[in-house]
């Protein structure tokens, strides 16, 4: 990778203030919020007619959702997460926010699994087609983390980056607050230091949160952060708790052993499409989607029509879609990309590689959810460790191209909402 | 768009070897088996209504699987009077739980239950009707997704195909906000190799996906079976979870035939260490 | 119709099978060649007929055709400027595997392949360039044909 | 790079159009002609020659077809449609007075000012002669900025070739067109062999003047480029338009993937150097 995912001037939307240049880069001296009175924030954002979405113990995991209060949040708990494998365990101490980012991520609430995008109502012997324009939800995002905000920086460049602006995405994000906590402990999947996405908060946060004990030291990240902050009993953080943040950020940094190398990654990658290896990977992918399902920053989706019965009313419904299903790409409507193998190497290169050629930054934050909802436990950074030893030596390519079997035929016809040019 | 049809579209409802469930699905379209009945002629439908009218037919529903030499016969005669065949559930379009038979000793069977088993004229399978004849659209589960029998009896009123999905089930639990139980509890789940259709219901109610809707498109049963045994599940407890609605499914067949000698090969082992 | 020696070399030259050989190359397929001009419609030669000659078509097009029971004849390939027709004589026994016919007017070079035969059997240099010219004439044919058998325009509905 | 089609505008947003005419031009294909229903939305339409939009039918669904027309036709779309999935079965059924929805017009075009005083050859296979035709109007109504200009058309037989009834007038504007087909009886009087087999024997009045641009089957294509090539054109001079399903036509939804590109936003026209490397790699 030639630059770092970590996205320093993140889009307007959460700066909105003129003077956000104070608060980039030159970091304000921390404050501090004790404990008793996260509530009061939380208070505070409801009162300014946010819904605040965080982490809760829901579904024997920490995942995000509407909260009403600090009861809500997953005090006392955590989680263990391997490849494959994800439990909820509890802590032996009262912290709210000793977890590692889990099975949801913030883009469900920006980029909806389902949204009307347009309707079409027959009038007539004639169509009157209009734009779904309902006002979006006004969110404030509690305990984002720093690989997520780098995720979230990515779909900025994704919706709203392009010619063309996604209408749907940008009502959401001008209107989301974030409150950013930094990570003091990191899982075995996590690899941000690789990806240069963390593990402490950057940049694109109206505040940053670093939970101790005792509270919370405080980062104001914008003008609108400042705003929320201003009627809280915040005071200048003494020197043990600056400490005690400084060490439980340490923590986080030490405890991200996984690594990727991502030294000209791009070109090592689209070097290796002809690779046996993608046959070897494609034995054990079950092309099922989740990892795509759980990546903060993939944004793939289809339009599909949802009618009524006499057909005159008709919404055009935009879902979460993936590379990985059969019929998402088609040639004349035959699947393009008709084995597991092509499918898993769309994946990986899109996002380690075209992504820099589409959005001029990774499409990888290294939070590490594809390895561990992966059902088989699938590490891409592995998988990218061995392209790289084959790239290094074409004799180890010639034994896997020898011993590499073929995926799985094709049983059923796929079915197709649109289809190619006429 | 809906070209005016010059009379409606015939449809009929067949049934094999089944429980008359998938058919049903049809009569739990309450509100909108009126807007049905109004796009269709439902000129045959046994379950509904004593009133039968000769074919040919438009649309055919077929339901149930092919169990004996008359079925393997009648089916056919439906292929020859229907215009389109539509297979709906797990019975029609794999087999059913009936095919559990497939591994069965039928003789035996035969004998056990019947009290005069020569009078008994059955095959010693249950197949999917795609087997015997050329079928057009499939509808999975077990019993089927009612909005997908709506979806394929309009589309097919319209001239259209049906969009009938060929991911797997994990697809529809994310988009539920639905967490993967596999991988937080460890609960066996045939989701990421079951095609969606049933809108996830199971894994939301903490219960890991039995693989009604049978295999998904390129469902790569071995990686998930090899995943299932690494994590410390037994090849006898996992025989039954491939081993049901969809048993003769072939992804799932060539699966559980694995399971079954890998079990039997455990308890080879077992009964050696009692001896 | 004849032709002043330097004019055919000339004339030779200018085609692209001979694009690029020498002098002395030229001279020696030269000898062996002659001017056609004829009408459309023309025969050249008929499928399962002996020819002797080579053609290296000028201008004009000639169809290659071939009689199948019951279709009729079956045009297989229309040969353009530049294309050679007939190379079976050079290479086997000269029973021609297709019929050729001129679709317009034509001018051809014929050349004699028993004469040109002779004249690689006694300048084996002269024979591996021509056979390495003739290889790469049928190789194209080869390829445009396996294109063909593709069949890429054909209909691929959507499977339903 | 595509421009936004309407600024300002939500591009979710469907235009409603009405059929006003069709052409059927061969089995299974046929040429609409769309008015805008809204007389604000038709002053402003414009597309350039290579272009596509997305054509919508409530109910069924978006389908990406290619703009066949005249560029300079302001009043009036022509896209050229083939009965090939549910949406263009649902298109090619609709009658006159019928009205469906319009996004677009969307990516990337043909190079017809970079073709201005050059020698052009336009290879068209198929159904694939379609989204070149804009380039033939613009290039004849603008006869005297270009030099040579060679149409190779091919077809599976000539019953499928396309537009034949325009030929003769292109012919009488100084358009050089060779039709050649896969199989034919004895009444073709036309060629027989594929595109790549006249392009070999084309005469090319200087080959490093010559710009060439290609649509049809992929393999046709790729075979159309090393020919090309191998006449001595420029890799950089050859164009081809590239085809794989769209859904949201605006770079967003991900279906259109090829290798770096989205065929919507940096496609369907590419110039040949930017797919050399991947387009022969299978399943990408």
């Amino acid at each position: 990778m030639t630059e770092s995912a970590a996205v320093p001037g993140i889009v307007a939307p959460a700066m909105n203030s003129g003077d956000s240049s104070d608060f980039i880069g030159n970091r304000r001296p921390e404050s501090f919020l004790l404990r008793d009175d996260l509530q009061l924030l939380m208070r505070r954002l409801q009162e300014d007619g946010y819904t605040i979405v965080g982490p809760k113990v829901d579904q024997d995991a920490i995942v995000y959702g509407e909260l009403t209060g600090v009861s809500d949040l997953p005090q006392g708990w955590t989680d263990q997460q391997q490849p494959g494998k994800y439990r909820l365990v509890p802590r032996d101490d009262q912290r709210m926010f000793g977890y590692v980012p889990g099975p949801h991520s913030w883009k469900q609430f920006l980029f909806p699994p389902s949204a009307i995008v347009a309707t079409a109502q027959r009038v007539g012997s004639s169509w009157q087609m209009s734009t779904q324009d309902e006002p979006a939800p006004r969110y404030a995002f509690l305990g984002v983390r720093s690989c997520e905000l780098s995720a979230i920086a990515i779909q900025d460049k994704v919706f709203l980056g392009g010619a063309f602006v996604d209408p749907h995405y940008e009502q959401r994000r001008d209107a989301v607050l974030l409150i950013a906590v930094n990570c003091t402990q990191a899982a075995p999947v996590c690899f941000c230091t690789s990806m240069k996405t963390g593990p402490r908060c950057q940049s694109g946060f109206d505040l940053a949160l670093t939970e101790i004990d005792t509270g919370f030291l405080v980062e104001i990240g914008s003008e609108r952060g400042r705003l929320l902050v201003e009627a809280l009993p915040l005071r200048p953080a003494v020197s043990e708790e600056i400490r005690a943040g400084e060490r439980g950020r340490a923590d986080a940094e030490r405890q991200v052993t996984k690594q990727m190398n991502t030294e000209g990654l791009h070109d090592l990658l689209l070097e290796q499409l002809k690779s046996p290896h993608w046959e070897t990977v494609a034995e054990r992918c079950l092309s099922c989607t989740n990892c795509t399902m759980v990546c903060p920053t993939c944004f793939c989706s289809s339009v599909t029509e949802v009618s009524d019965l006499s057909g005159d009313r008709v919404q055009r419904e935009r879902q979460w879609d993936s590379c990985f299903n059969v019929d998402f790409s088609r040639v004349n409507g035959i699947p393009s990309r008709d084995s597991i193998s092509s499918r898993y190497r769309q994946w990986l290169t899109h996002k380690l590689a075209t992504w820099q050629d589409q959005f001029g930054t990774s499409g990888c934050v290294g939070c590490g959810r594809c390895i561990t909802w992966c059902p088989p436990g699938i590490d891409l950074t592995e998988e990218v460790r061995t392209l790289r030893q084959l790239a290094e030596s074409p004799q180890l390519t010639a034994a896997i191209g020898e011993t590499a079997s073929s995926s799985l035929p094709p049983n059923t016809a796929p079915q197709n909402t649109t289809e190619g040019r006429g | 768009m809906t070209h005016a049809p010059t009379r409606k579209p015939r449809l009929a409802v067949f049934k094999f070897a089944s429980c008359d469930g998938c058919q049903l699905s049809l009569l739990d379209c309450e509100d909108e088996l009126l807007t049905v009945a109004g796009l269709v002629e439902i000129a045959m439908f046994p379950e509904a209504s004593s009133r039968m009218q000769p074919g040919p037919w438009d649309i055919a529903l077929v339901e149930g699987s092919i169990t004996t030499p008359h079925d393997a016969e009648r089916i056919r005669q439906v292929r020859r009077d229907c215009t389109t065949v539509v297979t709906i559930g797990a019975c029609a379009t794999a087999g059913g739980i009936q095919s559990l038979r497939n591994w069965g000793q039928h003789e035996e069977f035969l004998r056990c239950v019947y009290a005069r088993p020569e009078y008994i004229s059955s095959l010693s399978t249950s197949t999917a009707i795609a087997e015997h004849i050329p079928v057009d659209y499939e509808l999975r589960g077990c019993p089927v997704n009612r909005q997908q029998l709506l979806e394929v009896i309009l589309a097919l009123v319209a001239g259209r195909k049906p969009r009938l999905p060929a991911h797997s089930v994990c697809l529809d639990c994310k988009r539920k906000g639905t967490v993967c139980i596999e991988v937080s509890r460890g609960v066996p789940c045939l989701g990421p190799i079951t095609q969606a259709g049933c809108g996830a219901i199971c894994p939301s109610f903490d219960r890991g996906c039995y693989g009604c809707f049978g295999p998904a498109l390129q469902a790569n049963c071995g990686s998930l079976t090899n995943h299932f045994l690494d994590t410390g599940s037994a090849p006898k407890t996992l025989l039954p979870l491939l081993r049901n609605y969809n048993a003769a499914a072939p992804a799932f067949r060539e699966q559980s035939d694995r399971l079954e000698q890998l079990a039997q090969a455990v308890s080879g082992k077992v009964d050696s260490a009692v001896e | 119709m004849t032709l002043d020696a330097p004019n055919l070399l000339k004339m030779l030259a200018s085609t692209r099978f001979a694009e690029g050989l020498t002098h002395q190359d030229l001279q020696s397929l030269g000898r062996a060649a002659r001017l056609l001009e004829v009408p459309a419609g023309h025969v050249l030669f008929r499928e399962g007929q002996r020819e002797d000659a080579v053609f290296v078509v000028f201008s004009g097009h000639v169809r290659l055709s071939m009689k199948v029971p019951g279709r009729g004849d079956i045009t297989i390939l229309t040969a353009g400027p530049g294309d050679l027709v007939g190379w079976s004589g050079l290479i086997s026994d000269g029973i021609m595997t297709a019929t050729a016919t001129t679709t317009d007017f034509c001018r051809l070079l014929a050349l004699s392949s028993t004469q040109l035969k002779q004249s690689c059997d006694a300048d084996p240099q002269l024979g591996y360039v021509l056979m390495k010219r003739l290889a790469q004439v049928i190789s194209r044919r080869l390829v445009a044909t396996r294109i063909q058998l593709l069949d890429v325009f054909a209909e691929r509905r959507n499977h339903s | 790079m595509a421009a936004t089609c309407e600024p300002n505008q939500n591009p979710w947003l469907s235009h409603s159009v009405r059929i006003a005419g069709i052409t059927r031009e061969i089995p299974g294909v046929l040429t609409l002609d769309l008015e805008f229903e809204d007389s604000a939305r038709a002053a402003t339409w414009a597309f350039r020659p290579g272009q596509f939009t997305m054509l919508y039918v409530p109910g069924v669904g978006e389908s990406a077809i290619s703009i066949s027309g005249d560029a300079a036709d302001t009043g009036r779309i022509r896209q050229t449609i083939r009965d090939a999935g549910n949406v263009t079965h649902s298109l090619t059924g609709l009658p006159i007075g019928a009205t469906i929805g319009l996004r677009g017009p969307f990516g990337s075009s043909w190079p017809v000012d970079e073709c201005r005083g050059r020698d052009v050859i336009l290879v068209a296979g198929g159904i694939g002669l379609a989204p070149l035709r804009p380039v033939i109007y613009h290039m004849l109504h603008h006869r005297q900025q270009y030099q040579e200009l060679t149409l190779i058309v091919g077809a599976r037989d000539p019953a499928l070739l396309l537009y034949p009834g325009e030929f003769e007038h292109w012919r009488t504007q100084g358009l050089n067109i060779i039709p050649t087909v896969d199989h034919a009886d004895e009444s073709w009087r036309g060629g027989v062999g594929v595109v790549t087999t006249v392009l070999e024997r084309l005469w090319l009045r200087s080959p490093a003047e010559t710009m060439l641009m290609t649509c049809g089957p992929e393999v046709m294509m790729w075979y159309t480029m090393q020919t090309a090539l191998g006449r001595g054109i420029p890799a950089g001079s050859l164009f081809l338009s590239m085809e794989r399903n769209m859904n949201c036509a605006i770079a967003l939804c991900g279906h259109c993937q090829f290798g770096p590109y989205f065929l919507c936003r940096e496609g369907p026209v590419f110039r040949f150097e930017q797919l050399r490397s991947i387009l022969r790699i299978d399943d990408l």
